[in-house]
């Protein structure tokens, strides 16, 4: 690599014109992640990204790598295949809250807890966008849609909750429209070994607008939001006074300051942990009683399915006598007509 | 005391029991003795249906067939001159295949009130079943196996589950077989305790004496076949479908990848390619078959040989992945092991009722190439050529084994992987700066396959309709009706490298045969036979349903009479119709989880010959 | 100042803008003014591919399309005789369906460099595109919307979105339209605001007197239509075929119960049901396409009037589903409203390639019924009668729409519910002491359908093949052909109650068209066309594709020339071929993401009258 | 009901044999079902089971009810269309390890997260039985099977986590050889309204004999198994001497009268607790630092989806117009042709 020209985010731009709606949450992404690619240290001819259908999963066709927009649902046992077949490849499956948590939930879980090398960036806007506005997985309960004219009838699922349920190893979150949020947590994520989850709060301006409002709002945002680091105290809030304790089984908003609660007090994010008790606690998190938690929520390195298998045909070759179809066929029992 | 030897061209036994009888096993030491001294052979397990019946019942039989003989066989034979039971529910469930005059030999200690009742039996299995009207012989063999191993320190349990050797060696005097290969797959087996050895040689040799001491016991002698000169083993239709497929990769120079989901009869597949890891296999157990289908596509996009198998249910589950393959154009091998159906259906039998499937079970005008293996040995050639063709043609290619191929073996002279087709790779050059996903050599309309990791040659696939040659997503009319055309030519062009249809028989025949898949050993029996009854019956098999072979047409145009034998309702023939409308086709279809019998064939081509 | 106004037959509009022109209301307004005037029409909304497009480019045109007429109206138009644009682009993507000679109305306020660009005009579209060979009218549409609404307190986002008024305003002034219709819906729709009200019906006017004062503007009479007499509504192909549901389980007496996954163009269809909860419907939003027919296949077994509806993608994954549906003999109507393949194709498309799919995807033989609707409005009739057949034959129906019926719209007399055909429950007797859930009717080869909470019927059904009378699982051969030829047979019985093909013409006709769903509109009205040129052609359209009408063979044997034209590469005349052999069959065909203009077709026909 | 003739376990035998092999686990759930419906105060014709394909996935052809042996993984989906359709039945779902978490984890996850009445009994063996043995997604990393000869490379799911993790309100666990146990747990689910998972613990002598050994042998059970009861302390072992407590991310084992602990030490499970933080970390428990927590593990009553639509449904219809097709159709733009 020492001799190549540095690339930069153009590199990574394909000729084809961005589609998605003015002010779609989708585009931040897509500028964040073209931006991060050249730091990585990953050749572009050995990117590629995987997508499902959705407007998100339109994602592969503006990135100048390799790349596969695939059926709908199925990112991730397609991505499973690509990084499988070439671990060498650094692996992106983009997808949206319906691609990959309605007809893709399978994948997605079987997926997390394979602990395949991919890095998975799920656009949740709470909708199915592409298809013009029906609840999803993930919208909320009650949510008036083209298909819930009376409100929807359904929990939704929490994508940390079932990542972890999952046997996940890799959590984080982050919003559209804090870039350099996603910035961190997108090169955290890549550089996990192991399925990472990168859950971006995403809006979608035409069919679930301010699904994540409370959120992401100038006003709000503050104090609905902790960006969390590991080894560092869960502080947040206008006035960086607000932290969180953690009470034995769930997480509580303190004032230092208040109370005699001092930032002794405030608990220290591990997102290393091997336990995910608190990292459950933490992706449960939701306004109005608690911020939402973003960044790397949980990262645990374990053995990756990528390696084990190449590593256990390594280790199967080593021993065995038969080195190829010749010598297979002839193995075991044979005999000569003469 | 010396016998009168009858001399066969070809012998027919089946060995039957209980699912712990150990039949698989008796079974396939009698076909690799015989194989080994010459005869050629082909074998089927009847293995009871998924789950276990209890003991004693018809629905817990369990059963080897085989078919030995001096001249080629073809097929595990429909039905059996020697039967071995080792119960009455397995006379219950064999006795109305077994020739008229044909032997059954069995076990007289099992006949007890309790597993004749079980086997569904009133009272005498010898009256309800007129068994009187066979060679019947009712042998000792438990008490037998029983006093052989008497005072051998065995506990009962071991000594019961040595009882079908002593059947073996019934069998063994019958045919005059050598026991020596028997007796070194015990010393190899049970290398761990030299008692098991002993007493499993002891039982095997009890048995071949008895037999000797029994009148009604007949002698047969089965001379070696006249095969073809070389090295040879037996081969399992799963496992030749595995191994074609990793001589492919071989060849090729590409790694293999599989993703599967397991299901009956297609799973031993799966299972093959797992244990092949010293041939650096990549077997991936998928939690479904659409990610099974999904993570091939995945793999072959990254420049694997990509494939992956299943049978019925889990073809229509991997029908839309399948669109995705012909649109994006990427090399595919779905091999799909038919069984009954529809639905869950008969899971352990076959039938070749998924063809329709396989050339139209996906949304939109989606064509993909379609072969057929017709024995359980060919199964190595056709997966390796579905290979070949997916990866040259840029194509998903559905191969089409069934049940009764999958679990059949018969006796296979290795290939030397240098005699093998050379697979040559359409890549894409490195040295392309100006490179289109979607260009097409014009000769058989393939693009190129440009692999990740390759610099320069980033590129994006989809399953929207593409832009003819950039490959972007375009909703232009016109291209929409290019690339549907383009499609379709590339997997019409495959027929230029597809070999001709070859009759057996005569041009002038009376009546053409038309058979595809894995009837072909009945039906070729079934020719052979009409030909020796001196009738004037050609017989054309189709391995290549598309496209179909360049002179398919030709041939069918020459014969007034024809008939399409297929174990469906008539779907080759509809296809026929459809390609060949201009022929009158007649048709003969069973669904009954079995193959054809010869039998049945004969009289049914006969019946035709008659007809005007 | 008054102006010769000249009579016509009937009219094609198009209107044609950017997405937020509004112009999906602006035509609807149009249509349904004119079908209260007494017109037949007939609508086709054209959107922009899923993703919008940046604002101003082809990508992002949002088109209405309509037709209307004093005879009757069958489709809405190929070519159009006014097409009204909104911006560059507009004319761009619908300048080539401009009739010669035709009038382009367009807001000359919108051709500024930035549009011109964006629309791909290099400088000036009148010259590139040729315009001046059209009645070209140059509208300042914006500024005169500006002017009409200034000072009326309205912020610019607000007047600008009503520029649409002022061009259907004008278009009111050209066709003679009558516009209480379209000021009462401003006082229905913008109750809240009396200024939005008064604001548009002062733009819509001006746009009316301003038509008045162009000299170039062209002035029509279309009289109303003779159309029968009743109550009319405007029905989408969509809305439509929902509707033919509830009807049906209300006639059944059942609850409706739809699981379904939204899918383009089917997605609406689920809306509709979900919105219909006052008419009890169960609208189950399923995780996928699979879980959305295995909860029908859940409720008709509970005894609801089970559905399931999508696209050519989503019939892929349903296809082992629909294979328990046949094996179990449960009533289950899978509603497909094809679009363009394969794989994701041009999912926004309209294309008749499903049909292969619905026929024969899926494993083993597994017949189903397979209907198809052929106008937007009988969608409702069609989806009525899968669903009276599913019920009364105890099988699944598949009811093939496409996206050019779903999304199309047409006025539709309004039935009354008592003069729906009625529908019969094969009940199983509560009395019934030996229930024997696969006894059939032998009349009709139906089972009886015995409901969870019926005392004494308790049984259990499933997908393995089943026991004829018992419905236990049976492994036994012969058992299997006789339930494979007796659902075979269940399923051709249906024909008993199909009715008889018609064909319109003569039964000596030089050439026989044959045409099958949703191309009915294009093909009846080119049949019209060459029956007005004295052409002897005939026309048969089928409507019951498995099973065929029974007089179908007869009707085709009458003709020597027969065309079958479908918008595929030629499933329905394979279908033909299959099933007909004697036949000989030519074909058109197209796949293009369109329906058939009414001019290839005419122009078709009249060549191969020609030919020998 | 009052008339009715009180049936018995005998009742609900169907006339087919029962074809699993001797030994299986399977039986015991048989016979424990067989016997407590007549408990239920349901009536026999308001029953159904729905199954998927599998060994286990046999089960409704054994009872005489109303049954569906569906297709494999679609258990869950039949049997939700079955609850909607008819919320007057009793529905059962049985299901096996391959058949609701291998291809049919969607279908689980969602079922769960929609909390539809339904009674899911998972027999979990690790294996694929049916097709003769091939690992499954809970199957032992590292287990050898027939598809993975040199061990398989795959986290395995943990059911009652998985259930958690997708929004579950009730999971429960039991063993094949205690059917005293499998009683109590299996009546509580049936009582429970919302989706109740329960996963039996089963054995495939053929294909995984042995697999849940050292958890049900007599030698080991009682210092590897909790009973847990709402409500009552953690406490376990042979000599009833041992206990859990809680320290604030998980669980330990205390031995009571060991160092200073008592009884009043030990935790008192809570299965109502809506903050399934200490559930998550009871369903994971594991020999040979754990015990594994058999019993109702968590139960939380909430709306169910198939009350919910159905009270939409009253609720719409009561304030619509529309009360039948004619005024459908006769509602919104209609007009006269005269
Ligand atoms: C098999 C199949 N089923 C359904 C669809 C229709 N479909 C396309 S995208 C989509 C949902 C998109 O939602 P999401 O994944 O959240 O993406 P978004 O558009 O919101 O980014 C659906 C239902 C399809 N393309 N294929
Ligand atoms: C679509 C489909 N794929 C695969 C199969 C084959 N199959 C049947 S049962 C089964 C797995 C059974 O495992 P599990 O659900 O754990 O049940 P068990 O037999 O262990 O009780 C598989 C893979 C099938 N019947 N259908
Ligand atoms: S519809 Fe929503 S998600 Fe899709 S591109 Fe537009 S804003 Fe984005
Ligand atoms: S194979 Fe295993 S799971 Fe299946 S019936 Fe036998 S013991 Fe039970
Ligand atoms: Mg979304
Ligand atoms: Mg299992």
């Amino acid at each position: 690599m020492s001799e190549k020209i540095k690339l930069t985010a153009k590199d990574f731009k394909s000729d084809q014109e961005v589609r998605w709606c003015a002010g779609c949450g989708d585009h931040a992404v897509l500028n964040v992640i073209q931006r991060i690619l050249p730091d990585l240290g990953v050749e572009k001819e050995n990117i590629a990204f995987v997508s499902g259908i959705g407007c998100s999963s339109r994602f592969p066709y503006y990135m100048d790598t390799y790349g596969i927009h695939g059926i709908h649902g199925r990112a991730a046992a397609i991505a499973s295949g690509v990084k499988v077949a070439n671990r060498n490849l650094s692996v992106w499956e983009i997808t949206g809250d319906g691609d990959s948590m309605a007809i893709g939930g399978n994948h997605f879980i079987h997926l997390v807890r394979r602990n395949i090398d991919i890095n998975v960036v799920l656009l949740n806007n709470q909708i199915y966008g592409l298809t013009k506005g029906q609840y999803s997985p993930t919208s909320k309960y009650g949510q008036i849609t083209k298909t819930s004219p009376f409100g929807t009838i359904e929990n939704p699922f929490c994508p940390g909750q079932l990542t972890i349920g999952s046997q996940g190893k890799f959590f984080a979150r982050s919003v559209d429209n804090n870039m350099k949020h996603m910035t961190i947590v997108l090169k955290e994520a890549a550089a996990h070994r192991g399925t990472s989850i990168v859950e971006v709060l995403q809006n979608c301006v035409i069919y679930n607008d301010k699904a994540h409002g409370v959120i992401t709002a100038k006003a709000t945002r503050d104090d609905f939001q902790i960006h969390l680091v590991h080894g560092e105290k869960m502080i947040f809030g206008k006035e960086k006074n607000k932290g969180l304790i953690y009470d034995g089984i769930d997480l509580k908003v303190v004032t230092i300051g208040e109370n005699g609660v001092t930032e002794d007090d405030i608990f220290v994010h591990d997102a290393h942990e091997e336990n995910p008790t608190i990292h459950n606690r933490l992706v449960k998190m939701a306004p109005p009683e608690l911020p939402v938690a973003l960044g790397v929520i949980r990262a645990i390195v374990a053995p990756t399915y990528s390696d084990n298998i190449i590593n256990q045909i390594e280790a199967v070759k080593e021993n065995s006598k038969i080195k190829c179809m010749d010598d297979l066929m002839n193995s075991g029992n044979t005999w000569e007509v003469k | 005391m010396s016998k009168k030897v009858i001399e066969l061209e070809d012998v027919v036994i089946k060995f039957s029991g209980d699912s712990g009888d150990g039949m698989q096993l008796t079974g396939t030491q009698f076909s690799d003795t015989s194989a080994l001294m010459g005869n050629d052979v082909a074998t089927f397990p009847d293995y009871p249906a998924e789950i276990r019946a209890p003991q004693g019942t018809v629905g817990g039989v369990s059963g080897f067939q085989l078919h030995f003989g001096h001249t080629e066989v073809n097929y595990p034979g429909d039905y059996v001159d020697v039967l071995v039971a080792m119960n009455p529910a397995a006379i219950k469930a064999n006795v109305r295949w077994v020739k008229p005059g044909g032997t059954i030999i069995y076990d007289s200690d099992s006949f007890i009130e309790k597993n004749i009742k079980r086997a569904g039996y009133i009272a005498d299995p010898v009256k309800e079943d007129n068994l009187d009207d066979f060679n019947l012989i009712k042998a000792p063999i438990s008490t037998f196996t029983e006093k052989t191993l008497k005072d051998q320190g065995l506990d009962r349990k071991t000594v019961m589950r040595s009882k079908n050797m002593f059947a073996l060696g019934i069998v063994y005097w019958i045919f005059q077989r050598d026991l020596t290969h028997t007796e070194r797959f015990f010393e190899q087996k049970f290398k761990k305790s030299e008692k098991i050895v002993a007493a499993n040689k002891r039982v095997l040799k009890a048995g071949y004496y008895y037999a000797e001491t029994i009148h009604a016991m007949p002698r047969y002698r089965v001379e070696a076949a006249r095969i073809e000169k070389g090295r040879y083993r037996n081969m399992h239709g799963n496992a030749a479908t595995a191994w074609g497929m990793i001589a492919a990769a071989e060849k090729a120079g590409l790694d293999l990848f599989c993703g599967s989901y397991p299901i009956t009869p297609a799973t031993e597949i799966l299972q093959e390619l797992a244990n092949r890891k010293d041939l650096g296999v990549k077997s991936f157990q998928a939690e479904d078959e659409i990610a099974g289908i999904c993570t091939a596509i995945g793999a072959s996009f990254a420049g694997n040989l990509a494939v992956t198998t299943t049978s019925g249910p889990g073809l229509a589950l991997k029908g839309e992945a399948i669109g995705l393959a012909v649109i994006t154009e990427i090399p595919l091998v779905i091999v799909n092991v038919q069984r009954g159906g529809p639905s869950t259906g008969l899971p352990t039998k076959t039938e070749q009722s998924d063809l329709m499937q396989a050339l139209y079970g996906r949304n939109g005008e989606s064509p993909a190439v379609v072969i057929a293996a017709s024995t359980p040995s060919n199964c190595f050639y056709y997966a390796y050529m579905a290979c070949k063709i997916a990866i040259e043609h840029m194509t998903p290619v559905i191969l089409l084994t069934d049940g009764y191929l999958a679990n059949g073996s018969e006796p296979w002279k290795i290939v030397k992987m240098d005699e093998m087709p050379e697979i040559t790779i359409p890549y894409a050059s490195k040295d392309d700066k100006d490179y289109q996903p979607y260009k097409r050599d014009l000769e058989t309309m393939v693009r190129t396959w440009a692999i990740p990791g390759t610099p320069g040659l980033e590129h994006r696939i989809g399953g929207l309709e593409k832009m003819a040659l950039t490959g972007t997503v375009s909703y232009i009319p016109e291209n929409h009706q290019v690339m549907t055309d383009e499609r379709a030519k590339k997997v019409e062009f495959v027929q230029k490298s597809v070999p001709d249809l070859k009759i057996i028989g005569n041009d002038d025949a009376e009546l053409l045969i038309v058979g595809w898949g894995g009837t072909y050993g009945q039906i070729v029996t079934a020719h052979s036979a009409m030909i020796e009854k001196g009738k004037n019956v050609a017989y054309a098999h189709f391995h290549y349903i598309n496209p179909l072979p360049k002179n398919a047409e030709e041939i069918l145009k020459k014969f007034d009479k024809i008939v399409v034998c297929e174990l469906n309702m008539g779907q080759f023939v509809n296809y026929l119709r459809m390609n060949f409308p201009k022929n009158h086709y007649r048709q003969y279809n069973k669904v009954q989880g079995l193959p054809f019998t010869v039998v049945e064939l004969v009289n049914h081509f006969e019946t035709l010959l008659e007809e005007k």
